[in-house]
Order: structure tokens, then sequence, then C-alpha cells
């Protein structure tokens, strides 16, 4: 049963297929599962799911020791990983007849194609966008910003109105590093990572302003200091108690995920979706907006076709679509959204976000290479360097530019 | 564990037979190249290489000691060294400090004693339960625990896990939490000390830390010994501390070897650097450990000889 | 701690309870210290999630059950008794083989001469120096070969060949702690050696057996990389793995159900270790000691 | 090297509710060694452990040279101990060990040479002093133990059984190395045995004890010719006294007459008044018996059942007739010609023999008995 | 129960090239008692465990029964051994101790539940069959460790020390009981034991051991009258021989003169023949040695310089005027008046006294020496 050749005794074929999730995945994920096996009677599918810790781990050492699943939910920067050539996974377009593309976008598409093979299909897509806490801001008597430079001046006011705990935008340094790319990426208009030529697409000074950014809101009180952070420990924003308490009032955060902060708010707090600051003239709101989790088909799969026929299930078939519900974020393909949307399924916030990116300008494509670990580790360590003053402004902008690019080099393969 | 290569008394005619001992130990032979060796030689192959995780094992090429050179130039490497270091020769001492005071107080005989002998023995069931990791954040953060303690007696806190130069405390503290097993050791070791000798000091006028100093800390020695390698050996391969409880900053401050070469390893996917710095680590642990057991013979006071003469018993 | 009384110092006939106040009094302390965790782990699994992350206490303000109902139904097609059984078809067999192995293979390094037992020895002490995370994928891809994915064989059988290096050697040291005239005794009273082991040695090391037993079982229980990565099977997953189930990074995590499922998972633990605890303390060490 | 008095009043001592010494009362006068003796557990131990200061008393009074010490430090009451065990550190050679309770009292460097060498010239250890215990004899780390005691001039010196890790021949040895020392020091000594040699050789004063308490004080010879009751007759002695049952029949002021098994008994004792019983036990040891001469008159006769050849002496196991007891014990000669099933008559010298009433206790004394040097 | 002979043939034995046994040659009669002595670490063990099988000896030959057993499995040879520590198996009853060696034959259970209890009942251990070791009394252990040795019926019995871990008023109960089931089974035994009472009461035989060499092999009284050497002589015995310098100065066919520093000793003695040195010595035992009537001739003075009152016995040590040796010690009578520091006059048992040759070979025999009964 271990191995890549599912048996197909007596005629039923069964599927191996792998997932990470919560609770609520597993579930829906699960009975979706049960009402693709009673419209296909012949074929049995096995989940084979965890929570995301190790998930990773697992699927590496599966692809190493060629026992993969037959349909995986990866996430969209794996490709690089498992797929630099798009040999990695099956090529869906050879099951145009099981995968209804026409419910896609090109620009989805794009995303799980290397070098014209595609390779994944997108469940849902996600961008970070800003969710601030409404409950607080109101407390301080202060307007969600609308401008970037109406998000600096909350810093100054929030300490003022509400003191040294309280801060108008949180996250991880990870989260930091998002919010500076779209920062830059509406001025110059261009994705910060070229994967052709391996290196960073923008100047120097374009990476000193980067590093000016981050000294800027720290110093501003906008988004507390790498210290402030670190104090409560190497733990995610929602489990943090300044979070849950309305302290720190804002997160950069992927739409699909923010449930899982609205979530841990204490007592009666709103979280409302703040306008997307653009700098002035900017063409491009800079957002990363790419699938939030995708599904591929192991390369070696006795079955591609079945499997091309699972996905369409989740993520077309309408009885598919109501078992999944918005668990995986709201869906890309349009006939999902249809039916969710008809079925009241997607939430105010959900609804917000998808109308707002609907309506940002995003034109540029990232390249998935900014998402790789060791390059937002890059990121993350000069940003923190800097932080605590390891590091001087100057230094941090060129060590941004000039370590970056080292690492791209690296890892670009 | 030192006569162990001098067995004389197993010359008794009964095991003699070489044959059934070396049935014996067969297990052993047989699960050491099957389930030990091979990967182990597996793995110093693969640091000669630019292997990746996700990728088939063959599509690997030949790099020669790329990986070890490559260790000279990575500042993360060095950095993760000195913390490692700095890690290992600061729990440790305390380790052992704190667990032989703890069996020190244990031994004396009162009444549910036994009982906290086995309160103290939980925290190393624990283990790595996740609770352990949530809990562990309360108890360092900012606000947490410990800082709010400092408070009622009037001192400031400090930023545990924010601060490069504390985040490290919270995990050394995490592992000097978990002292049981040296603990137990320690309190057979001192059971086994013999009363009178105390007694006698007694008359002689030593007070109780003179004693301590004087006849409970070298008799002790060879439990000292015991625990010290098991320690230094715990201590080097430390990963869930920083996996757990700060990911291994700020900055690098608690970016542990072991959890170096898991993140080369899983995050990053350079199975072979990663098999280079195991190697490496390997080699540290190996190299500390036999300087301890050669050192052993200046400071490690064995009471009985090692069973030579079996004929001397009176 | 020192005591230097004047001659006639009429206090030192109290000086055993000050003293016993004094040992209870730290005794209390530390201990509530150490064991803080547990509580608050205990605490924490009758909490609501939001109370879980904003108090330090341990005692909830409105217990309720609700983390073990939903826990125990775990959001799987299972319930977390499934992965408890699953646990215990692990755990067991993996103790028993290993207090097996580890036992006969110590027997034959303490008590027999063997060629090259000095070199087997060190590495035998070379597995306990060895970083785990080395030998991780080229096991891997072993058991693939031998076609044992997805089975419990990975995480068991290795433990029949004495693979930890530590257990036997705590074995060893246990054994070389006895006397050899009982063997003697037992070798005229007609064994062989095989029997000389198991009616005569084993039993009369029954603490350091059960202290092996006991750190086995209570390793394997919280062992999660390894079913991680060899088990694929849902229905497989042991307890550490389903506890970690439904951590994801999108959703939002029910941390009383883990809490309390925690709890129930370290149940085993705790209670075989309150059975044991007589014989553990004595385990570990009494072999250890003897330099 | 002074020495000192030691006066134990109504010492009484529990171990969880259990009492074990029941009151003891005792005067050790200056110079004195005095043994204790008595059955295992009957708190030999436990009242030097008080005296050392090693356990504290539930009652009662301790004084060490005229101090009352009873609840003094150890190390605060002048006293040294030699342990069963010795108790040496192990990890310290010999000379350390000697000097260990000096450099506690942070006596100079040149001081606690010159006192452990002498200390060790007297015990003949001069050439042991850098080795460690293990790689001693029984007998030299017996002296090592001694020599840490003797280092601190203690003016009392409290030895724990401590001959008895050290075989036969060494443990006679050693005992008269003590006798010789003690003579030498003239310390005052508490020393307890199980020996019998010891006891007698020894002591200067046995105590008995018993269950706690004290049975009889005396010089071992007062001991052994007047015991006062039937336990210390029983323990002071080797082989054992011999315990015929009897019946009382009559005293006059300087014997008593008694009935056996095999006939009437006349035995010289004064100071008899009638028992409660006339149950009685005669008590005798294995040499006041002796093989009657052929042709004299014989008081007992019986079987041998067996004799121990020791070649300087031959002890004889002789059933007697019509008793209703286990096989006496008669001394005789290395060479005295006995055999197995002999049967033979035996004679008792009468004047040696111990009457006991119903309770044990000694009906009467000796005709020799003086009260005043007891 | 059947008893077999045992028979050593220049048996050598040596543990990492150290010779250990270096040639023993020894016949053990059936049903004999033999008793090995010896200075510790003189092989006693080693010769023992060569004959149990617990060791291979390096060459010769062992047989047992007639059966040539020198590589046999030791629970082949029909041998059972009490151990020093008795290697009770902590972890079972006392009754499953002693059924161990059947269970492992496989007999049936009913026999051994009978064989158990007729074993226990030998040994008085009936009411304790249930118990664990741990649970029992040094003696109780001890019998316990020979009921294991006697229900397997073996040919040959091997004690090593089984008495040393007792105390004193238990040895010599146990000794008793040891003799008494000797006589009982009437297997043949060896005994190893440093105890002189021991190898003196129990032994048919004596075996004396020196460094892994026979000295001299007789019956016990032979060994203390008639020692080969002056190691045996040392050896047997106690307290010691008194071994005194003196000069050879002529014999005759009964008789040797020999000079001592005070003056010329005539000691019958046969089968003398010149010594090839001068220098010889003169051993008297204590019990040899008595107080000069008063006016009589006497052999020896000196003065009494320490005095040992047992009560029973009293030993005088005596400081020998004219003589370069240690004060040489004599028995005398419980009641003997003597006291320190007193001039005494000796007379020695001259048919008792023994002459050793600069080689510490005894120098004839006594005259009552025959050599048909070794
Ligand atoms: N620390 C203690 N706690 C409890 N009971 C004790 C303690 N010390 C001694 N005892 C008990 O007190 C009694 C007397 O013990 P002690 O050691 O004085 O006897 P002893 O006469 O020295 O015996 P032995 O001749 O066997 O040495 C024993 O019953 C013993 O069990
Ligand atoms: N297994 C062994 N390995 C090396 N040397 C041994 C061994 N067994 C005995 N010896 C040595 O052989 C010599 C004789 O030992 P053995 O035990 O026979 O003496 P023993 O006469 O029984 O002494 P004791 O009276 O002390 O018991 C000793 O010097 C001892 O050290
Ligand atoms: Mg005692
Ligand atoms: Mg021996």
């Amino acid at each position: 049963s271990q191995s890549t050749t599912s048996s197909s005794d007596g005629g039923a074929i069964t599927l191996r297929m792998s997932w990470w999730g919560g609770t609520s995945a597993h579930k829906a994920t699960l009975n979706a599962l049960q009402r693709f096996e009673k419209r296909h009677p012949h074929i049995r599918v096995r989940g084979e799911y965890t929570g995301f810790t190790g998930h990773l781990e697992r699927l590496t050492t599966q692809i190493a020791g060629e026992t993969a699943p037959d349909v995986m939910q990866i996430n969209w920067y794996w490709q690089t990983l498992f797929s630099r050539d798009g040999e990695g996974f099956t090529d869906l377009n050879q099951y145009k007849n099981e995968i209804d593309f026409s419910q896609f976008d090109a620009r989805t598409l794009s995303m799980g194609t290397t070098k014209g093979k595609l390779n994944a299909v997108a469940i849902s897509n996600a961008a970070r966008l800003m969710y601030l806490n409404k409950t607080t801001y109101d407390k301080a008597g202060l307007s969600l910003p609308d401008t970037w430079d109406a998000l600096f001046a909350r810093g100054p006011q929030f300490k003022a109105k509400l003191g040294d705990a309280y801060y108008p935008l949180d996250g991880l340094f990870q989260d930091f590093i998002a919010l500076a790319r779209s920062y830059i990426v509406q001025k110059t208009g261009k994705a910060l990572v070229n994967s052709e030529t391996k290196s960073l697409n923008c100047t120097r000074a374009d990476m000193h302003e980067y590093a000016g950014f981050y000294a800027k809101m720290i110093r501003d009180h906008v988004w507390p200091s790498a210290q402030v952070r670190a104090s409560y420990g190497y733990l995610p924003q929602q489990e943090m108690r300044p979070w849950i308490n309305g302290e720190f009032a804002g997160t950069y955060q992927w739409n699909s995920a923010i449930e899982k902060y609205t979530d841990t708010l204490a007592g009666k707090q709103e979280v409302a979706l703040a306008p997307y600051p653009m700098r002035p003239g900017a063409t491009d709101a800079g957002l990363l907006y790419r699938p939030s989790m995708m599904f591929a088909v192991n390369a070696k799969s006795q079955h591609p076709r079945e499997s091309a026929m699972l996905i369409n299930f989740l993520l077309n078939d309408p009885e598919g679509v109501r078992a999944m519900e918005t668990k995986r974020g709201v869906p890309v393909s349009k006939a999902a959204q249809a039916i969710l949307r008809e079925d009241g399924l997607i939430g105010k916030l959900q609804q917000d976000s998808e109308d707002m990116l609907a309506r940002l300008p995003i034109n540029v494509l990232e390249s998935p290479y900014f998402e790789h670990p060791r390059v937002r580790d890059g990121f993350q360590d000069i940003l923190e360097s800097f932080g605590y003053g390891k590091i001087t402004l100057e230094q941090a902008g060129d060590a941004l530019y000039d370590d970056i690019n080292a690492i791209l080099h690296r890892v670009i393969r | 564990m030192r006569s162990i290569s001098t067995p004389t008394w197993c010359e008794a005619a009964m095991f003699n037979d070489k044959k059934i001992g070396a049935l014996y130990v067969a297990p052993f032979v047989i699960g050491f190249l099957l389930f030990t060796a091979f990967p182990f030689v597996a793995s110093f192959v693969l640091s000669l290489t630019d292997a990746q995780l996700q990728d088939q094992l063959g599509s690997a090429n030949f790099t020669g000691l790329q990986n070890y050179t490559e260790m000279g130039r990575d500042a993360t490497f060095q950095k993760s060294l000195g913390v490692t270091f700095f890690y290992v020769f600061i729990t440790v001492p305390l380790k052992l400090a704190f667990a032989l005071f703890i069996a020190v107080v244990l031994n004396f005989k009162l009444r549910a004693i036994g009982f906290f002998r086995t309160a103290y023995y939980l925290p190393s069931i624990l283990g790595g339960s996740v609770a352990i990791a949530i809990v562990w954040r309360f108890v360092f953060a900012g606000d947490g625990l410990i800082n709010q303690a400092l408070e009622m007696i009037g001192i400031t806190g400090v930023n545990w896990l924010g601060e490069p130069n504390t985040a490290m405390f919270s995990i050394i503290l995490l592992r000097l939490w978990q002292f049981g097993s040296a603990m137990v050791v320690f309190l057979a070791g001192l059971k086994a000390i013999p009363e009178d000798l105390y007694e006698a000091a007694d008359l002689d006028g030593a007070s109780r830390m003179r004693q301590f100093w004087m006849i409970t800390l070298p008799l002790l020695t060879p439990v000292l010994f015991f625990n010290f390698i098991m320690q230094i050996v715990q201590a080097f391969q430390e990963f869930n501390g920083p996996y757990i409880i700060t990911g291994g900053g700020p900055l690098k401050s608690s970016y542990l070897l072991p959890l170096m070469i898991y993140e080369e390893g899983f995050k990053y996917f350079n199975l072979g650097y990663s098999s280079a710095l195991s190697w490496v680590l390997f080699v540290i642990i190996a190299i500390f450990t036999a300087i301890a057991f050669w050192s052993q013979k200046h400071w490690v006071f064995y009471a009985q000889e090692s069973d030579k003469n079996r004929g001397d018993k009176k | 701690m020192s005591v230097s009384a004047p001659a006639d110092a009429g206090w030192r006939k109290h000086l055993p309870v000050i003293n016993a106040f004094l040992r209870y009094g730290i005794l209390i302390a530390i201990g509530f210290m150490m064991l803080y965790p547990l509580f608050w782990m205990i605490g924490g699994s009758f909490k609501n999630n939001q109370e879980i992350f904003s108090s330090i206490g341990f005692i909830p303000k409105e217990p309720t059950l609700n983390g073990f109902k939903k826990g125990w139904e775990t959001s799987t097609e299972y319930t977390f008794a499934t992965y408890l059984i699953n646990t215990m078809k692990i755990v067991v067999p993996k103790v028993i083989v290993t207090v097996i192995s580890s036992v006969i293979v110590a027997y034959g390094f303490a008590r027999f001469a063997i060629p090259g037992r000095n070199l087997l020895f060190a590495l035998l002490m070379a597995t306990v120096l060895l970083p785990k995370s080395v030998l991780l994928i080229p096991q891997y891809l072993m058991f693939r070969e031998f076609g044992w994915l997805d089975t419990y064989l990975p995480l068991i059988a290795p433990q029949a060949f004495a693979v930890e290096g530590f257990f036997v050697f705590m074995i060893i040291q246990f054994m070389r702690s006895l006397p050899m005239e009982m063997e003697e005794a037992a070798v005229m009273d007609g064994c062989n050696s095989f029997q000389v082991l198991t009616l005569v040695v084993a039993p009369v090391i029954l603490p350091a057996i059960i202290s092996v037993a006991l750190f086995q079982f209570m390793w394997s229980m919280n062992d999660f990389l390894q079913p991680l990565i060899y088990l694929s099977s849902v229905e497989k997953y042991p307890v550490a793995l389903a506890l970690k189930m439904s951590i994801d990074v999108t959703e939002a995590t029910s941390w009383n159900e883990i809490l309390a499922m925690s709890t129930i998972a370290l149940a085993p633990s705790l209670i075989l270790f309150f059975l044991a605890q007589k014989y553990f303390v004595e385990g570990i060490t009494s072999g250890a000691v003897k330099g | 090297m002074t020495s000192s008095s030691v006066r134990l009043s109504a010492v009484t001592k529990s171990f969880n509710g259990t009492d074990v010494i029941k009151g003891v009362s005792l005067d050790v006068k200056k110079g004195e060694l005095v043994v204790f003796v008595g059955p295992s557990g009957c708190g030999k131990s436990t009242l030097l452990r008080l005296i050392a200061g090693l356990e504290t008393p539930t009652s009662g009074e301790i004084v060490i040279a005229d101090k009352d010490v009873t609840y003094a430090h150890p190390s605060k009451r002048g006293v040294a101990m030699v342990f069963q065990s010795y108790a040496l550190y192990p990890h310290m050679t010999v000379e350390d060990n000697i000097a260990f309770a000096l450099k506690i009292q942070g006596r100079p460097k040149a001081e606690i040479r010159a006192k452990v060498h002498e200390v060790a010239e007297i015990l003949q250890l001069d050439h042991l002093l850098q080795r460690r215990p293990k790689a001693l004899s029984g007998g030299q780390r017996q002296r090592v133990a001694i020599g840490r005691a003797i280092v601190r001039e203690p003016d009392v010196f409290l030895f724990d059984e401590p001959l008895s890790n050290l075989d036969a021949s060494l443990r006679g040895q050693m005992r008269v190395e003590i006798a010789r020392l003690h003579r030498k020091l003239g310390a005052t000594s508490v020393y307890v045995t199980h020996d019998q040699v010891e006891a007698m050789t020894l002591a200067d004063k046995i105590v008995v004890l018993r269950a706690g308490l004290v049975e009889q004080v005396g010089s071992p010879m007062t001991l052994y010719r007047h015991p006062a009751n039937l336990f210390v007759a029983g323990f002071i002695g080797s082989p054992r006294m011999n315990i015929l049952p009897a019946t009382y029949a009559g005293a006059t002021s300087d014997s008593v007459r008694i009935q056996t098994a095999q006939g009437s008994l006349i035995i010289p004792r004064k100071d008899v008044s009638k028992p409660t019983s006339d149950k009685i036990q005669l008590g005798l040891r294995p040499e006041s018996l002796s093989l009657a001469a052929p042709g004299a008159e014989a008081h007992l006769t019986g079987y041998v059942t067996l004799i121990e050849r020791l070649g300087g002496e031959t002890f004889a196991y002789v059933a007697l007739k019509e008793f209703e007891c286990e096989p006496i014990i008669i001394k005789l000669d290395g060479e005295t010609a006995v055999h197995n099933h002999q049967e033979v008559a035996l004679t008792i010298d009468l004047k040696r023999a111990h009457i006991f009433d119903a309770d044990g206790l000694a009906l009467g004394h000796a005709l020799d008995f003086n009260p005043d040097v007891v």
C-alpha cells in the first residue's frame, strides 16, 4: 500500500491523497472524498492528512523515496522545490477533459505552470491585506488609515491616545517583509525577484528604502520593535496576548487565513478590512497575489486520469464544492465561487477581501522564489540585526541588496 | 564504565565459550550493521555531495569536502557553533549542580520523600508534550510568570525571549527543569555513600558544607562523571528547546547546531550540507566524550577496585 | 546548612525538626514550580481557547468539558481511542522487543569474553553519541526497500536488535553489580547460560528492566517524527501524530482540545510511572553508580 | 592526653515511638575501659552513639568531663569514635585520613604533620601514609581508624565492634594492640563488642545490656564468677554455661541443697533466701565439670554424644541420664582419651556451681563473693 | 544418597599467566570431610572451584566417582556447592530456591515437593518455606544454602567458608549442625575455612595450602601434634605455637639435645637426622607450658607481661629472660593466680615440644608418631 502504484485489483482503484489542515478542513475534505467515492464507485480515495507541522518534511521524504501520494495539496512555492523543471508533477494539460480549466483565469493557471507544464491547480488565491482591530481604533477615536502616510501617522497617535503598549499594526517578520515588498513594488512596478537573472529586480537604492521603511515604522511606533515582539516568544501572532487583547491592533495577513486571527480575539472585538494604501502614482498595488493552496498530481501516479477527476470534483463540481465549503479559502474556480456565494457560505470579511482584490491593480507576477525559506530568512536576519541595532541603516540597506542577491543566486538552480 | 575493557571475571569457565557469547551479542551486531552502520555510512557519503532532500539520491553530485570547507565561510554555522558551545558549557554545569542540589535535599529521610522524588521526575516525562511549549512561552513572556513574580518583589522584568542575551537562558532553564534523570542518578550515588563517613566527619567537627566538599563530592565523582557524559551528549543534541520556544532567534542567539542541521535539511533541503553538519556535530561530541574519559583518571575516584582481584574480598 | 552550635546549645534538640521544616519548604516550593506546567496543562484542558492564551493561572474560570468531548471526537474519521490503541500497538511490542534484545545483548557484553568485544562496545557507545537526524533519510530509503512503509515495522523492528545503546549500557552496568556467585550457583544447579539469564539474572535485575521499559515507553509515546514519516494512513496514526493533526497555519487551533488530549495521552505514562516508580529510581541508578 | 569521666543518667532513646534504650544510668571513670556486651539489637550501638552525640537522647542526661553535653554537637564533646566499618575516607590517603580532624580545626600544617607522624609511629603505619584505604589490609585499616581517633587527643574513645571485620588471628593481634594502647594512653574508653574474648580481656568493667536495659555491671571476672542472673550467666563465657533443671530442697547459711534428676547435691552458697518457687536451675560452666577419677564419687553420669578436639583442649558433649535437657558440654584437656558413646561419670566443682530461681535471678552468692570489688 | 571419591592429579591453574594452583594432587575418600585451610589468597577457593567446574584447570586431571570430569560441565559432576555469600536467588522463595535444581532437571512436581519438604524438615526450615531470602536471618539463609545443596543429593559437597558471615555464637551452632548433617548424610565433602575451630572439629582430614601448594595433609590431631613444618605448626592451633630460637646439640635414637638461651634441654624425639645447620627452632604450644610447681625444676623463666583472663582459662604472656623473641603465651587454668610483672618459672611438657630445622622442616618425630594413621 505504500508504493506509488495504487492497487487496482478487481477493477477498483485506490487513490492516495494528502493534505494538511485543521479540524474543519479535515472534516470537509473527508466529506468531499466520500461523495466522490459515491459518484465513482470504482475509485477509493485514501486521505493521508496531518497538521501543518511536519507535513512538508513528510512529503519531502516521500517524494525523495518515490512514495508520494497521487494527489497532493501543495504550497505555491513548493513547485520550486519539487518541480524546478516542470517534471516533478504530472502535466495537467493532458487532462483537459477531466478538469474544467475554463473556470480558472489565466493568471492563476500561469502561477501553476513551470516551463510550459501545468503542475498544479490553485484551490484558492490569497493575498496579504491589512486587517485592523476596529474596536481598538474606535477606542482611540481614530479612523482606519487609507494611505501610507495615514498609517505612519497612526503610530504616534496610538502612543498618545492609548499608551506605549498599543500599536496600529503588527506581524511577524515574514509579514513585514511582504508589507515592505508591497511598498517597494508599488514604486518600481516590477516583481521583486527575477528568477531568470537569479537576482533582485530592483536597485540598491530601493533596498535602502526597504530598510528605511522598517526603520520608520519602528521609530514611529507603527510596528512593534523586534525586541517587543520577540519578548512574546516564538509564537504565532494570533496566540500573542497583545493581539488577543487588541493592543496590537492590526495584522498584514493572508485573506485566506484571517478567520484564524479573529477567532482568538478576546470578548467582542471587531476586525475590519482597511483600505489598501497606495503610493502616489503607483500603478500596481504590489500585492503578492498567488494561490494559497494548490492540488498537484504525482508525476509517477498510476492513475493520473482519476486523480484529475478528483481534483475537478473538489474544485469545480457543485457537490464537491459544497462539501469543501470555504475551508481552504474562497475558491478560485468561478463556478465554485458562484455556488458558495449563492449558498451564503462566504463571510463578510472574506467577501470584502475578495471585492478589494478584484478592485486593486494587481498585475505584477512575483517569482515563487520570493517565498523560498532561505530568501525569507535572509530578509528576516537582516531586519532583525538592524532591529537589534547590530548594524546601521546603511549597512542594512546594503545587506538587503547584496545578501539577498547572493541567496537568490544560491537557491535558484 | 571503566573496567569494561578488562573483564577478568568473565574468564570463569562457564563464560569462556566465545561462540555462545557471540550468539548473545549477535542481535546487536546484526542490528548495528543493518540499521545503523548502513545509514551511518550513507549519511557520510551524502555529506560529500550536493544532495537535495527532495531529489532522488542518484542525482546528487560528488563535491568532495566542499560541504566541510563551506562551513569555514558560513557565518551562520560559526554563530551556531559558538551558541552551541555556550549552551553546552552553561547548561551542563548548571544542570549538574541543580540536580545534585535537589538530590542532596531529597536524600534526607523524610516522610513522603518518595512522593517528591516522583514529582521531581515528572518534568522529564513530559518531554516533547505540546503543552510544555505553550506553558514555557507563558512563563518567559514579557508579561509572563517570571516577570510578574519579579515585579511583585519590585524588580523590573527582563525581556527574556526578546533579547539575544537572555533568550538562550529560557532554553537553558527548560533543560534545567528536566533535571530528573540526572537527579535520580545522583540520588543513588548519594545513597551509596556510607552514612558513617558523615558521622565520622561530624565527630571530626566538619560542618555540613565542608562535609559536602570534602566527602560527598569526591565520592560522587563516578556518578558525576556518568552524568557529565550523559548531559554533554544530550546537550550537544538539544533540539526541542530552540525549536519550540525561540525558533533559534532572536538574531540566531539560540540557533543550536541540531536545529541548524534540521533546518538545513528539512527547511532548505540541503541534505548534503545537513549531513556534513551532522558529522561535524558527531565528531565534536565524540571528542568531548573522549576527553572526558581520558581526564577521568585525574578527578574521578573509584571506591572499589575494578573486579580484578576477585580473590581478595576481605 | 552548616551547624556550629555552642557546646550545649539546647536548640540542637530541635534540630531535626527545624531541618525537616526547611527541607519541606524547599521541596514544596521547587516542587510546585516543577509541576506547574503539568497543572497548567490539566487546567488548560478545562478552559476555553481565549482563556488559555490570556491567563497564566491554572484554575479555569469557567470550566468546560468541551475540550475533552471535541478532542475525543477529533477532526478525523476516527475517535481518539483509535489513536490510543494504535499507540499501544506500537509501544507495547516496541517495549517488549527492546527489553528482550537489550537484556540479551547486555548479558553477552557483561559476562562473556567475546572476540572484538572492546570494538563492539565502542560501537555501542557510538550509537549513543550519534545525532539521530543523520540516519533519517537513509533509513527511510532502506525501509522502503523492505516494503515496510506505512506499517509499524520501521518503528518496532530495529528495536529487536538492541539499537538503543543507552539501554544496553544501562543493563550492562547493572549486571556487573551482581555477584557472580549467584550465577555460578545456577550453573551448578544445572542451568545453561540462557537459563541462567532468564531464570536468575533477569528477575534479579528487574528494576533495571523496568526502567528500560519505562524509558522506552515514555520516549515512544512522545515520538513524533518517526511515525510522521513512516506512517501515511490516518487509521494507523499514534497519539503523538494525532495530537498535532489539527494544528494548521491557516486555521484556528482548538488548544483546549489539544491540551485535553495531551492530558489523556500523558495518562498512561503517568500511571505507569507511578506504579513503577519504586523500581524506577533504583533502576536507572544502581547500575550506573558502580564505577 | 587528658581523660575524663562519662556519666549517663536515666538516658532513654526511642526511634519512631519504639523504646530502644529504656533508661540507662552508668558511670565510666577516668581512664577506665568499659565494654558493652549484649545480644544483637539490644541497643549497644545506640548507647554508644548517644555518647558520641550522633543521636540525641529522648530523655536523660549525658555528662562528659563534668559538662552536660546531652545536646552538644559531636565534635564539641571531646570524643573520638572508631567505627565497625572503620569509616575511613576512601578517597584520602592514610595521612589525610588521620589529619582530617586537625585540618578541620585549622591547625598549622607543620603541627599536623608532626602529630600525624607521631601517631603513625605509635601504630606502625609510617610506611603506609601515602596509601589509600583500599590498598590496605583489614588490620591496617583498623589501625588507621584508631590513628584517626588518637590524633585528636580525645577525652573519651568510643569503639563500636572495631575488630569484627577481621579474621580470627588478626583479631587476636589487634586485641592485644588495643590493650597495649589503652594502657599507654590511659584514655577513658567505651567499647562495644560481640566477642567474648575481647570483652573479657580488654574490659576494666563490662556492662551487659539486654533490650535497652543494663542487666549487670562489673569486672569481667565478677561477671564470670558471679553472674547476677541467668541471662548474664548464659551470655558471658564460651562455650555457654550448662543449665540443668533442679528443685530447691533447703538452704543453710553457707550451702544450698538441691534435687536433680540424678539425685541431690549440696552447693556451697551464702546469702540464700528461700525462692518463691521450688523450681530452680543449676548452672555449670564447662570447665567446672571434669571426668570423675576412676572409683571416685561422681555427681553426674551420662553418655558422650560428640567430641570436638581443638588440639589444646577438647569439648565433650554429654547427654545426661534421666535429665530432660540438651547435652551438656564439658571442657577437657586436649589429650583426654574419651570416645563417642562412652559412658562417663562427671565431677562438679561445686563451689563454682550457680543456682538461679524461677525468675532467672541468682540464688545467693558463691562463698568467695565480695560485694566491694564489683 | 550416594557418595563418591574425588581425586586431583597434578592440577594447576593460572590466571593471566600467574600460577595460582601450582600442582595439587589429592585424594578425598568416599564419605570423608576434607577441610582446606591456608592463608588468604593461597588458592583454597580456586581449588574448590576447580572441583566444582566453575574453573577449568590449566593442566592436571580431576576425577570424581572414578569419572574424569576435568572438563565436564559443573552440573554434570554430581557436586553441590555452598557459597560463602550463600548466593541465594533473591527473587525466589525459600521453597523455590531449594527446588530450583530439581525444576531445572525437569523432575515431576510432586517429587519436587516431597523432596523439598524432606530437606526443609532436616534443616528445620519448614515454617520459612514461603519467605524470601531477605526476610531471613543469617543462620537461616545459611541453612537454605545448605538445603539447596542437599536436595540435589550430590555425590560431593563443596563448602566455601560457609559460616564466615555469621556471628560467633551462630557460627558455633551451625558448625555443630553441619557436623551432625555430615554424619547423617555421609556425603563426601570439601570444606574451605579460615576458622581453626571449624577445621579442627569438622575435618576428617585437613589439607594445609600455601601459595598454591599442599603443605601437609592429615587428620586434625595429626597436624596438631605432628606438624610437618613450621608453617603448618604456626597455622594450626590457636593461640599459635610459640617459637623459640635454639641450637642443635646432638641427638640419640629417641631424643635430641638442644641449647637455648636459658640452658640445654633434652627433647624426646625419634628419627632425627643431623640438620644441615645447627640453628634450629623450638616450638612449644601454649598448653604444653605450665607454671613450675614451687621448688620443682623449671625449664624456662621469665616475667609476665600481660594476662588475659577468659574465665574458663587464662593466657599469660611471658617475656623469657635472655631470649631474643616475642613474649611466649602460656595457657593456664581459669583460676590460676598470676599477676602482671610476676617472675614465673615454666615447665615444658617435653614430649609435646617440636623442633624445626633452619628450613622450617620438622626435625624427627614425636615418640608417639605413627606414620600409618596420618
Ligand atoms: N536510626 C534508627 N531508626 C530506627 N530504629 C533504630 C535505629 N537505630 C537503631 N534502631 C533499632 O534499635 C535497636 C537497637 O539497635 P542497636 O544498633 O543499638 O543494636 P546493637 O546492640 O548495636 O546491635 P548489634 O549487635 O546487632 O550491632 C534495634 O532494634 C534497631 O533496629
Ligand atoms: N578469576 C581470577 N582472575 C585472576 N586472579 C584470580 C582469579 N581468581 C582468583 N585469583 C587469584 O588467585 C589467588 C587465589 O585466590 P583464591 O580465591 O583461591 O584464594 P583463597 O585461598 O580462597 O583466599 P581467601 O581465603 O581470601 O578466600 C589470589 O591471588 C587471587 O587474586
Ligand atoms: Mg551495633
Ligand atoms: Mg576464598
